[in-house]
């Protein structure tokens, strides 16, 4: 009998310890008055670099923000919690914000599995996702939900613009690479589609299993099939690894490279193999817009580097709150949703409007090549070409441009 | 009809052959000793006739069954119960449990995935009546594996007899135990073998053990049989003491 | 592309990424062969030479200097774990071992993390290895013939190692026999130790090779870890032949495959260990334990 | 034996469940998710404790469970406890081939087969996308109570009692089936093959019943995660899955099925708040794990049973 | 040479050794019989540093040798040729011997050796694992010779053996005692036994129980036999 008493208090005793003293110390944090805004992000795992970004750039505009007085007079705090990039992690901690630090509003998700996996719950939670990252077009089309925005620009949409840049191309015949997964797929997928509609075609693709570092199986199989050109859907350490052996195989040579989206995350490591890379973007700190130019200066005088893909983007998709907060005047959720149709604003990626329909930011859609420029150490993108909103954007709902 | 029947048992490893053609029939309530010298083929003969070694050739016939193809368990399934050279107990479980294991194989609860309190009740019950008769009762919750090594051999007696075999097959059963402890253990196993009028298969290197538990002998000598008759005759044979003793002539 | 110069040019590769395997599947294997355990740091090492690779490039220039170092390190850091650590589980059950590398993983791995960052390392490399040479007029990378031709120095290295010196007789007596090389008197502990180093410095060495093609990032040894295990269980747990056999088996398997059944490769090799362990338990070049 | 009785292991689940009552609704989220992952290291431990079979694939029935369960609740919209049974049953159904081919090995070569199978199933369900939604994995998951009334379960109070209930149950199986006439003869198996043999049991078919009983609840523990999650992705069946729950089971004590609970809770409690206070958890999570192995033998059970003997001997000298 | 005073330990459970007292003179052969577990080869192992925990002194010419780890026990100049040889399989007849010659031989070169055991020369790159029982106990007595011993632990040597075999055996023992060898035999075999033995040890119950000269022990065979070996 003793040791059933022994179990009973020891199992109650050790259950509260754990659950309730963290939560008392945050508690206390929490009702000071803040905003407090949820990011749950990688911070550890394969995703750390990109999650580096989303944190680094949410110090710098809170920083900047509570500097000029705050958000609608209040002072502006982020809770940064590491998810590894596991959906099942990223669930947990943003329901942890949600319920015990009354945060409502969620950013920096980094998986588009991981939003996938939140964009279900938000109404239950009452919060707001506001998507910086995740580029997968179904969460603009059949898993959306009413309380989620995307304010970056979506793979189909990156896809589109490349496609209208390669329209003026003299290559005609295409070959497609990327890892196996979701995000690699549907870029393809695209790609190949939008392909068709600029009178093009692409001679074969290929997907390689994630976790794939020695490209040279594929290398040999693109030359075989000696296309024009290469296409690829391949970021982070899959991109370097690939740019780098391609460059080691002298593929630039054969053929020109273009690549679904350009992020310094890749081309930097990547080295010299990157230059004449030709992509996507979705957001270089080489657009030539004035709000860009301040956000560059301000991020270069507090980091001392170049903002990459995710820091713009990132800084969009505050702007993009902060825009909605003083529609809306509140930073309560039915409020944000409402003020957030149609809102326009413009950022450091230019114009942009929210759309009422499918929570998708209509923004500018650029190219970008690769190249050796004065006064860096290493190859940077710059601007090659710049569409209008209406020409990169889907229709509502949609991930394809029928 | 002998219980067990082993025709021209063979088993070769490359070109030595530890057993060599060996028949050895033994006959209901029989109790019989294999003897030889160490490397004689002994264990290789029992570890064939228990289905844990692979046949080279030859067979073996249980009550005139041929069981020479089948594995260990479904060998001891149909009676034969065996103690190893090497002591081998459970020794993480209680010494009564290691008997209860040897019972249960013949219960017909012996595969529930669950519950079956009674059938352990019951079983546990008549496990201790067999540590008692191997004088073990005392010990009945110790693990198997931190009983003095005399008792580990006694325990694996039990938990053969538990199973109430057509024939028993005891390896060295005084292997390693003093000569009280041999004294007292071939008294019990004597008064044991008798009392349940089990056939017994027995292998032992003490002669003293051997001729107290078995009238009739066998002798193997590098894998062939040599002799085989009642203790005395074979114990006179001059063959016998030379390949026993090994040779310097 | 003719037929024959692409079934070459795809024999280069998948030799190339066999040489690759091979350095860290081996020292899984001679940490297995002489002390019955599997190492989950390896891929943690690995990823640590890499890194220090890179960095020993960036700082000195120089290539060849991050070769020496990058296994120096490595081969210290496993000392030193093996020395405060190790030693005192040999005498328990094996899941002790799993769990104590798997917190060195887990550990190192949040090291390098702090101690590098983040983003992906990397160095170029020096001119003379950043060429091509052409094979039947296809172009190939010398760094990858480099690859080739390490791999083979290094399976020659320890075979030398093993059969030539009188450490390699002791690993081999040790991981046949270990309490009988002690009775001969030789410090056994001093031997595992030693083997301990020298594997994590092999996989170091292959991390700091590898580097040039994959750069230093977090999740390199994740990557390539489970590629290892297989190698070592279709080798043959503790084989060194089997390792080699293993290495190019997984290394052809997967550039083949890859090339041929796109569709198929993400399974193909956990097909390929299924197949021999249930055929041959101890893997194609072991005995069973 | 665990010196813990199975009635002071209820009580302590008991009062798990009734605090889903009584803590913060994230805390019980938190709570339950704990539940499910002592529900998951608990099926682990009665192969690697109980049949020392140390298993490097335990993420296959998890994952595989988890997909039948979103399945069933996606597209037979069944209500939630049928479909987290339903997954047992087919991840039962599943080990017995699967195990039929891996208990024919032991030791290491059993680790490795188990870990291949999983790893296969990782392979099929990133590639059958059209079934399983690849490597976006299937979201929306849907928490159907069901007739009868059954609504509540959907509710996280709900839910957490669900999980709590088939904790208790899958505990009430698990030590039934360790003291049952099959499991002793598992037991007898570990400690000496051969002897086993020798009394007539059949090692092969005996471990083969764990397995498939260890797989049945794994599936179970896999179903309720795809509920309470609602989402089911190729990670699941992921290798470091597979690493993480065996570090729990050897954690908390291996072949006690008490400690591999506690393992789990407190490892993922431990991840969660290290998590939440330092960026490099890993490190203190990694230096952790060295130090309970070297000055922890037999886990945190074997800790907490020193513990509580070293008390009663303390209570019974001090009248 | 080597004196053990009082050696008491064993394995788990199981104390196999309940005080072995005895001593092996240089240049003398030391033989110890008894029956199957008596405790021979434990008190052998005991020796050699191989069983954990044990109690009583081991000294070698005066050097205490109890509590070193194996390896220190065999460089203060014991060589241990173990109960089934344990030669290593897969290592050739070669590597066998130089498992334990950090240095060359001083006692015993190549052509001393091979005089001894002529055998193993054409053997010599021939793997462990592929020797006849003969020649694996020749090649375990010649890896523990090389490694220049004062005394020489023998475990049942004689094992599996054909007669021919055991007489070589018995020469090549004599010979090392010729050597000024200290030789401790461990043995079931009589014969070998008497036929090289100086005195003769008989061990049971985990004692020395009896103690005498050959000769003496030839004389008082039958009794002996009778009494402790029954047979």
């Amino acid at each position: 009998m003793s040791s059933t008493m022994i179990g009973r208090r020891a199992a109650l005793g050790a259950g509260v310890a754990v659950l309730a003293a963290p939560a008392v110390l945050r508690r206390a944090r929490a009702q000071a008055g803040p905003l407090k805004l949820g990011v749950p992000t990688a911070i550890t795992g394969t995703w750390a670099a990109l999650g580096a970004q989303v944190v680094r750039t949410c110090r710098l505009w809170a920083k900047t923000v509570n500097a000029q007085g705050g958000l609608l007079g209040r002072q502006v705090e982020f809770l940064f919690e590491d998810t590894q990039g596991v959906p099942a992690n990223c669930l947990r901690k943003a329901q942890e914000m949600v319920e015990r630090d009354r945060v409502n509003i969620l950013l920096g998700l980094m998986a588009s599995s991981e939003a996938l996996a939140v964009m279900p719950k938000l109404a239950e939670w009452n919060a707001l996702f506001i998507s910086s990252v995740n580029g997968a077009g179904s969460i603009t089309a059949e898993h959306w939900v009413p309380n989620a925005v995307r304010a970056n620009i979506s793979g189909p949409m990156g896809a589109r613009a490349l496609a209208l840049h390669l329209r003026d191309s003299p290559q005609t015949d295409y070959f497609c690479l990327s890892l196996d997964y979701a995000w690699g797929r549907s870029s393809v997928e695209t790609f190949e589609g939008l392909l068709r509609g600029i009178g093009k075609r692409s001679i074969g693709s290929v997907f390689a299993p994630v976790g794939t570092r020695d490209y040279s199986t594929y290398i040999a199989r693109i030359r075989q099939a000696n296309p024009q050109a290469l296409y690829i859907a391949l970021t982070g350490d899959d991109g370097t690894a690939f740019l780098r052996q391609a460059a080691q195989f002298r593929l630039f040579e054969r053929m020109p490279i273009v690549t679904e989206t350009v992020d310094m995350l890749f081309t930097r490591p990547a080295g010299e193999a990157a230059i004449g890379l030709v992509g996507g973007s979705r957001y270089s700190f080489a657009y030539d817009i004035p709000a860009n130019a301040a956000f560059v200066q301000r991020f270069r005088a507090e980091y001392n580097e170049l903002p990459d893909t995710y820091d713009g983007e990132q800084w969009q998709a505050l702007d993009v709150l902060m825009a909605a907060a003083r529609r809306a005047n509140s930073t309560e959720t039915a409020a944000l949703v409402a003020a957030m149709r149609d809102l326009e604003l413009s950022s450091v990626k230019g114009p942009l409007r929210i759309r009422a329909c499918d929570g998708q930011a209509e923004q500018q859609g650029f190219v970008v090549r690769v190249a050796r420029k004065e006064g860096f150490p290493h190859p940077v993108p710059e601007v090659i070409r710049t569409y209008p909103a209406a020409e990169v954007t889907p229709a509502c709902r949609s991930a394809t441009f029928a | 009809m002998p219980i067990l029947d082993c025709r021209g048992l063979t088993r070769a490893w490359g070109a030595l052959r530890a057993v060599d053609d060996v028949d050895l029939a033994v006959e209901a309530g029989e109790t019989c000793a294999v003897i030889g010298p160490n490397g004689a083929g002994k264990s290789t003969l029992f570890a064939m006739i228990a289905g844990n070694l692979k046949k080279t050739a030859g067979r073996v016939l249980l009550d005139g069954e041929d069981v020479s193809a089948l594995p260990a368990h479904r060998i001891a399934a149909r009676g034969v119960a065996r103690t190893f050279q090497i002591t081998a107990v459970f020794p993480g479980l209680p010494a009564v449990e290691n008997v209860r294991l040897g019972l249960q194989a013949h219960d017909p609860l012996r595969r529930r995935p669950i519950g079956g309190g009674a059938a352990l009740a019951r079983g546990a019950e008549e496990a201790l009546h067999w540590l008692r008769r191997v004088g073990l009762a005392d010990r009945a919750a110790t693990p198997a594996g931190e009983l003095a090594h005399g008792d580990q051999r006694l325990l694996e007696v039990a938990m053969a007899l538990a199973q109430r075999p057509r024939l028993l097959m005891l390896d060295e059963p005084t292997q390693g135990m003093s000569v009280e402890e041999t004294r007292r253990t071939v008294d019990l196993l004597g008064r044991l073998i008798a009392e349940e009028g089990v056939t017994v298969l027995l292998v032992e290197h003490d002669m003293e053990v051997v001729f107290a538990l078995a009238p009739r002998v066998v002798v193997l000598h590098r894998g062939r049989k040599i002799a085989d008759g009642p203790a005395a005759e074979v114990r006179a044979d001059a063959g016998v003491q030379a390949a026993y003793l090994g040779g310097l002539d | 592309m003719d037929p024959v110069a692409l079934f070459t040019l795809q024999l280069l590769n998948a030799l190339s990424l066999s040489a690759l395997l091979f350095f860290i599947a081996l020292g899984l294997t001679l940490i297995f062969g002489i002390m019955r355990v599997i190492n989950f740091a390896h891929g943690a090492i690995y990823m640590l030479g890499a890194y220090v690779g890179v960095t020993t490039q960036t700082l000195t220039g120089s290539f060849a200097l991050s070769l020496v170092l990058a296994p120096l390190a490595a081969a210290l850091l496993g000392l030193a774990f093996e020395r405060s650590a190790l030693t005192r589980l040999y005498a328990r059950e094996h899941s002790a071992f799993l769990l104590v590398t798997f917190g060195l993983a887990l550990a190192l791995t949040e090291a390098i993390r702090l101690a590098w960052g983040p983003d992906p390392r990397q160095a170029e490399l020096p001119a003379a290895l950043a060429g091509i040479v052409f094979v039947l007029d296809e172009p190939f990378p010398v760094y990858r013939l480099v690859l080739i031709g390490a791999g083979a120095a290094a399976a020659l290295a320890l075979w030398l190692l093993l059969h030539r010196t009188r450490l390699g007789l002791l690993m081999r007596a040790a991981s046949q026999n270990a309490a009988m090389t002690a009775a001969l008197g030789n410090d056994v502990a001093a031997v595992r130790a030693a083997v301990f180093a020298l594997a994590c410095g092999l996989a170091a060495l292959g991390g700091a090779l590898a580097a040039p093609l994959f750069t230093a990032y977090i999740g390199l040894g994740t990557s390539v870890i489970i590629d290892a295990f297989v190698i070592v269980m279709i080798g043959g747990m503790g084989s060194f032949v089997g390792t080699a056999v293993g290495s190019l088996l997984v290394g052809f398997a997967q550039t083949f495959g890859n090339f041929y059944f796109p569709e198929l490769a993400l399974g193909a090799t956990y097909a390929l260990m299924i197949a021999v362990l249930l055929l041959r338990p101890g893997g194609l070049f072991g005995r069973e334990e | 034996m665990t010196p813990a009785a199975p009635r002071a292991v209820l009580a302590a689940i008991a009062v798990l469940a009734a605090l889903g009552f009584v803590l913060p609704g994230y805390a019980v989220t938190l709570l339950t998710e704990a539940i499910i992952l002592a529900l998951f290291a608990l099926s682990l431990d009665l192969l690697v404790g109980h049949a020392r079979l140390v298993s490097f694939g335990h993420a296959g029935p998890w994952g595989f469970g988890a997909y039948v369960a979103a399945g069933l609740l996606l597209v037979l919209q069944l209500p939630l406890p049928v479909a987290a049974l339903g997954a047992a049953l087919a991840t039962a159904l599943v080990a017995v081939p699967v195990g039929w081919l891996c208990v024919r090995t032991t030791g290491v070569a059993f680790a490795m087969l188990s870990l291949a199978f999983a790893q296969l199933g990782y392979a099929v369900v990133f590639k059958w996308s059209a079934v399983t939604g690849g490597s976006d994995g299937l979201p929306g998951v849907p928490r159907g109570g069901g007739p009868l009334g059954l609504d509540w379960l959907a509710t996280r109070e709900g839910f957490h009692v669900l999980a709590a209930l088939a904790l208790a149950g899958a505990y009430l199986i698990a030590r039934g089936f360790t003291v049952s006439p099959l499991g002793r003869v598992a037991a007898a198996v570990r400690e000496n093959e051969a002897r086993a043999q020798a009394l007539g049991y059949d090692p092969r078919r005996t471990r083969l019943a764990v397995f498939v009983l260890s797989y049945g609840l794994a599936g179970l523990a896999g179903g309720l995660y795809a509920g309470f999650a609602r989402y089911v992705s190729p990670e699941l069946f992921f290798w470091t899955v597979s690493g993480h729950v065996l570090v729990m089971v050897i954690l908390g004590g291996a072949g006690t099925l008490v400690g591999p609970m506690i393992g789990a809770m407190a490892l993922f409690f431990l991840e969660h708040q290290l998590s939440g206070l330092t960026e490099s958890w890993g490190l203190a999570l990694g230096i952790v794990f060295i130090l309970v192995v070297i000055f922890a033998p037999r886990g945190l059970m074997g800790w907490i049973e020193d513990a509580l003997r070293r008390g009663r001997r303390a209570s019974r000298a001090d009248p | 040479m080597l004196a053990l005073r009082g050696l008491a330990g064993g394995y788990r459970g199981a104390r196999v050794l309940q005080g072995v007292t005895l001593d092996a003179p240089a240049g003398q052969v030391t033989a110890v019989i008894g029956r199957n577990g008596v405790g021979k080869t434990t008190t052998l192992r005991a020796v050699m540093g191989l069983l954990p925990g044990v109690e009583g002194e081991v000294t070698l010419a005066g050097e205490r040798l109890t509590g070193r780890p194996p390896h220190l026990v065999a460089r203060a100049g014991i060589g241990y040729v173990p109960e089934g040889r344990q030669v290593f399989p897969d290592l050739t007849v070669e590597e066998n011997l130089r498992v334990g010659q950090r240095r060359p031989s001083r006692q015993w070169p190549p052509e001393r050796l091979f005089a001894l055991l002529p055998n193993l020369r054409e053997r010599l790159r021939n793997l462990g694992r592929a020797l006849s029982g003969g020649e694996q106990q020749m090649l375990a007595i010649a890896r523990a010779l090389v490694t220049d011993p004062r005394v020489l632990l023998l475990d049942e040597p004689s094992q599996g053996l054909a007669p021919m075999v055991v007489r070589e055996l018995a020469a090549v023992l004599r010979r090392l005692a010729g050597e000024g060898v200290a030789v401790l035999l461990v043995e079931q075999n009589l014969r070998l036994t008497e036929a090289v033995a100086d005195r003769i040890l008989i061990m049971a119950k985990g004692q020395v129980v009896h103690e005498a000269s050959a000769a003496a022990f030839a004389a008082e065979e039958e009794a002996v036999r009778h009494r402790w070996l029954t047979m």
